[in-house]
């Protein structure tokens, strides 16, 4: 695929990341994926804005909201949909399922299904990329409510002390499950960072790849360059329910009028010219990985006690 | 004797898991002013999978409080709320995220009194459920009763029906001065089992015996109650095998003098738990036998758990990383007879294990 | 005892406390005293100016490091030496030791080996005092190296979040066992806690009980009359080794000019009329209760058993 | 056969503990620039009880870390670190503080490969540190061995000699890629222990045969060792009985076969651990005879552990608490004359006994 310019390519990476996950969404009923299913639809341009900067060996570490990330980085939606499909094709030969994406040959070194627990794995990778002078940025993706754990805190004060190259990027949906952040957290994210002496940026337009991007570039060459961490907050909007493929605005605890603001400012809902140019090639990348997850084997009894220690 | 169950929730005198701890929680609330719930989402719409729905509307924000993501600290306020007067019981969505709780829980809840000299006494009801199925992984799936059991002063327990947790919870709650950890066992939530009203008498923490039989001795852990009913009963139609089934119930205090008197008796094991058999059920109840005497068993003990790996997400594997209903009885059937080729036609693998393929959620 | 005056009160007290550690210092090497010590020698102007607001039911939560708040707090000075003999006349019946003094009956709550482990069970005792309504102040009292675990941040957040009637007390010794305080902190104490919406304030002096006991009275009033809880920040000097009875001023991590600046301040060094005059009542008390602790019986097997659960 | 030991620092091939720790240590920084020490006081003048003093001077201040307070977020960043090349070594200096870091260790470090169908690996050695003696109290006393063993993905050892030090460390550290988890034993730091040049050819992750005897089999752990190959010189001297002694060494791995095949012959098991035994090392074995053969078993197993409680701090509680040379001696006679009034003379309980009341620290 051939773009334009920046703006059409991440464009095309969001517009990827939210047509597979809608793909996800037509064939859950189905029963074909046993697995829970974590949506970032809504939340796409973090991901492709955070990982445009990144080098492959730059690595990354996720939650069980990975989706968008691991395609991002540059996992294979082959990979992805097999891994779904629990099929031996997958990512992790069916071990992984949705909540444990992962792609250690583009960098992507994990996901956990324990809230906040690779925030200090991202730190140990930062350690060990310092040690060896790979030059490598690490990344930790996290939501907001991840930042209530208390190993949350321990990670920014050993980041921070020891100066390591670690970007810390909090995807702010304002809710953990059901919960809004004032429910759960007395402190400003960017400020109680700051009190770490990390450098903090504050992201409103969460939608905005280009702006997301642009944060992030800036960011990750100043880790780079070896200044030591940094706090990225980016503000967004989760369009599904927490787990599953439902919509839920009229269960009570969100107001269907934020999704509407935020849908308001969708390039991927308003940009009808560019969603046509690109939604054939991304429905064959589709098409193709959903068919190679549907006719793969799957794991057979060997593979139970492979791999344990 | 013992508690009837049923899949059927249209029965008249049929109950759910998920409603007995639903009537628990909410007895505790009105009952006991010094009662309150903490836990993530305990006050949101699907309230703890339905053991807590409604009730914050009911009882006030400050008896059915939200919790930050913030497990050990929750379990340290707990332990202090206690101190100061309240009773609280927490809620882990998972089992496995207890496991940053485990200082809280091990060096404080458990050490609170003796380590003191008996001047407190911590009071608490620390509920962890247990996951299972629908591709829950490595992280959404372990049952830990084995590291709390190992700890002396924790009761740990694993209601098996809607009648365990009614005999149980509310005792606990009005009368117990000390710490228990409760595992419940997510795929049991949806299930309506038929029962008499609650059945009185039952030891609240200690062990039940189930079925009376001679052939062999089954000790079920939670889900594997049912299972070990379901292949007794199997076993008994097909082949005139009478299983003899306890349910360990309370794993930190079981009833030992039942369950040698049982092995004495039938003069065969078989364990059946929701964990890793290392370290774990089948070791402890393997120890209580041998320390009282090995002499009364005429055959190698068997045990059942989880395959020794960490759970694996695909279908395919998780159907062979948990022991059935068919693998139980395959086992008592080999057990009694002494022989692999035994000739006791096994049940459907269906029966149970529809209830699980149902099972999609909510997580 | 009769005391002229406040200072003259907090002066016995606090010269009560550093007796009783030099007579653990003077006993220790008979071995009659088997349990590691943590002196405060040199803090306890901080025991006594925190503890004199404090009304007996109002709780408190200290660590291993506590015979210095046992006392002021008011634990009865024959429990303490009879549970460091590990006597049955204890407070504990000898099952606690140096490690977890406790004395409900004065509302200390009980200490912890394990660092920073009742931080979260004052805030929960706060929750009982708010919802019970008992008008109770609750406090916490940990060292500067207790900030860095992670529940510290889970408690803050938790406290600040429900307002609860609770106060942070942080013995700022600079140390954590040999660590130097910049060796393991990349935050400010009173900076970082405020982020959490916590009023904080820091006192450099905590040699100057009279001063320490303002602070605290001050922000305990306001705690007590529901406007939530604080942090305070007392900045202090070890004297003596981290665990045992010695000086350890030769081995390399701090220097023998910081302990003498200190010393320069400590009013138990210099204000020999006052000790003159409150030495011999002291010395009696431990006398007596180093006597009690030497006579008093063993706790027998059937103890070894009780109270387990 | 074996690992001769003495408490005797003055012989010309004796070694401590401490020593061969140190010589691990040291060998790990020199020989693999990968590996890197991490943990509170590594870099102090008290170098974790001795292990590691003067490394951070020779090897320097990235190598050798000194570590805030954050069990949790040390473990996580090992963790990551041994993902992105690194070798962490960690250190605990008691293992009642991983339970603070229990969700990295089992949630994350014991099922990283598993998790990702093996596309990681996450070599890293958590050295834990036991105590015991002088007051270390209800939190600074725990062996939690069995909480770790009971976890697929984690290797756990209790290194009982220097030798079973100098065998084992070089090697994962060399060669094994998973997480380790090893329990050192604080009393065992101080001893000097008599040897040959590092044994060869010990399988280093398994148990190990250290004396030969027909009368009955110990299986014992850590410290634990040494009161076992003490117990047997002696009834072989004064009554003589023949107790065979196997070092379990590594509690999530042992060798089945060595054990099966001792009780085998001996007809006879006492399992003597450093923990409690509900759940423990005693059950464990106790699985793997019933699982097995019961009926090998020609008297029942004696287990020794700690008592069901949390440890207290005063002495003559402690000391009634753990068990002796001289209550494993008089269970071992029990259990070989079948007899309570066997009339072994019992050993003097000073011998290793004096060792732990020389034992003031440092802490
Ligand atoms: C340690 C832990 N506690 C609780 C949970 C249950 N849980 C799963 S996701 C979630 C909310 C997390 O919120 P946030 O970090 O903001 O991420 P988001 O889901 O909004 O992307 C919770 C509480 C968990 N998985 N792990
Ligand atoms: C969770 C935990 N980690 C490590 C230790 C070992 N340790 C005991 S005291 C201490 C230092 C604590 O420093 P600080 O909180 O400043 O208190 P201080 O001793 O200076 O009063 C450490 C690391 C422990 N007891 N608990
Ligand atoms: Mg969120
Ligand atoms: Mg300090």
């Amino acid at each position: 695929m051939k773009f334009a310019n920046l703006h059409e390519r991440l464009f095309y990476e969001a517009l990827r990341i939210r047509r597979a996950e809608e793909r996800i969404i037509e064939i859950y009923p189905t029963d074909r994926i046993q697995s829970p299913v974590h949506l970032s639809i809504g939340q796409e341009a973090i991901a492709v804005g955070v990982c445009e900067p990144l080098r492959i060996e730059d690595p990354l570490f996720g939650s069980y909201r990975s989706h968008a990330f691991f395609l991002a980085k540059g996992g294979s939606m082959r990979d992805m949909f097999a891994e779904l499909y629990g099929k031996a094709t997958g990512g992790c030969g069916g071990k992984a399922g949705s909540m444990h994406l992962t792609a250690p040959e583009v960098g992507f070194m994990g996901s956990s299904a324990v809230v906040a627990s690779t925030i200090p794995n991202a730190v140990g990778a930062a350690l060990a990329a310092k040690r060896r002078g790979t030059g490598q940025v690490v990344v930790t993706v996290f939501g907001d409510g991840a930042t209530e754990e208390g190993v949350y805190h321990e990670s920014l004060n050993f980041a921070s002390l020891h100066r390591l190259p670690v970007l810390f990027v909090c995807e702010n949906n304002g809710l953990a499950v059901h919960s809004k952040l004032s429910d759960r957290q007395s402190y400003d994210l960017c400020q109680h960072a700051a009190t770490y002496g990390l450098p903090t940026q504050r992201c409103r337009e969460g939608w905005n790849f280009l702006l997301v991007r642009d944060e992030m570039a800036r960011a990750a060459e100043e880790v780079r360059s070896g200044s030591g961490p940094r706090f990225l907050e980016y503000q967004t909007y989760r369009y599904q329910e927490h787990v599953g493929i439902g919509c839920d605005h009229d269960v009570g605890y969100r107001s269907r009028a934020a999704l509407e603001e935020w849908q308001a400012n969708d390039p991927l809902l308003h940009d009808s010219a560019l969603v046509d140019a690109f939604d054939l090639a991304i429905r064959e990348e589709i098409d193709d990985a959903v068919r190679f997850a549907e006719e793969s084997p799957w794991p057979g009894p060997e593979h139970l006690l492979a791999d344990v220690a | 004797m013992g508690v009837a169950y049923k899949i059927d929730s249209d029965h008249a005198a049929s109950r759910t898991y998920r409603e007995a701890l639903f009537r628990c929680m909410r007895g505790a609330l009105a009952n006991h002013p010094e009662a309150f719930l903490l836990g993530q989402g305990v006050d949101d719409h699907k309230g703890t999978f339905g053991s807590t729905i409604g009730l914050a509307e009911e009882f006030g924000a400050d008896r059915v409080m939200d919790s930050p993501l913030a497990e050990e600290s929750m379990t340290g306020i707990g332990i202090g709320a206690a101190l100061n007067g309240l009773y609280p019981i927490q809620t882990h969505i998972r089992a496995d995220f207890a496991l940053l709780a485990m200082n809280q829980i091990v060096n404080m809840a458990a050490k609170y009194k003796y380590m003191f000299g008996g001047r407190f006494e911590v009071p608490m009801l620390i509920r962890m459920v247990i996951g299972r199925s629908w591709g829950q992984g490595a992280q959404h799936s372990q049952s830990l009763q084995s590291l709390f059991a190992h700890v002396p002063g924790l009761t740990v327990i694993m209601p098996a029906t809607p009648d365990a947790i009614l005999e149980t919870y509310p005792w606990i709650i009005a009368n117990h001065r000390g710490p228990v950890v409760s595992l419940e066992h997510r795929l049991l939530y949806d299930i309506a089992f038929r029962s008499d009203d609650v059945a009185a008498g039952n030891d609240p923490l200690t062990s039940r015996l189930l079925r009376e039989g001679s052939d062999v001795t089954i000790v079920a852990t939670s889900i594997m109650v049912l299972e070990a009913k379901r292949a007794a009963e199997h076993l008994a139609e097909t082949a005139g095998i009478e299983a003899e089934v306890i349910d360990l119930h309370c794993v930190s205090h079981p009833n030992r003098a039942m369950i040698l008197d049982s092995v004495t008796k039938t003069g065969r094991l078989i364990v059946a738990d929701t964990s890793w058999k290392a370290y774990g059920v089948a070791a402890e109840i393997s120890r209580l036998v041998c320390e009282h005497d090995p002499s009364v068993l005429r055959a190698p003990i068997a045990t059942l758990g989880m395959a020794p790996a960490p759970c694996p997400t695909a279908k395919t594997l998780e159907d062979l990383y948990y022991p059935t209903l068919r693998s139980l009885a395959d086992t008592a059937a080999r057990v009694v007879t002494g022989r692999d080729d035994h000739g006791v036609a096994l049940p459907e693998e269906a029966s149970m294990a529809d209830v699980y393929k149902r099972f999609k959620g909510p997580f």
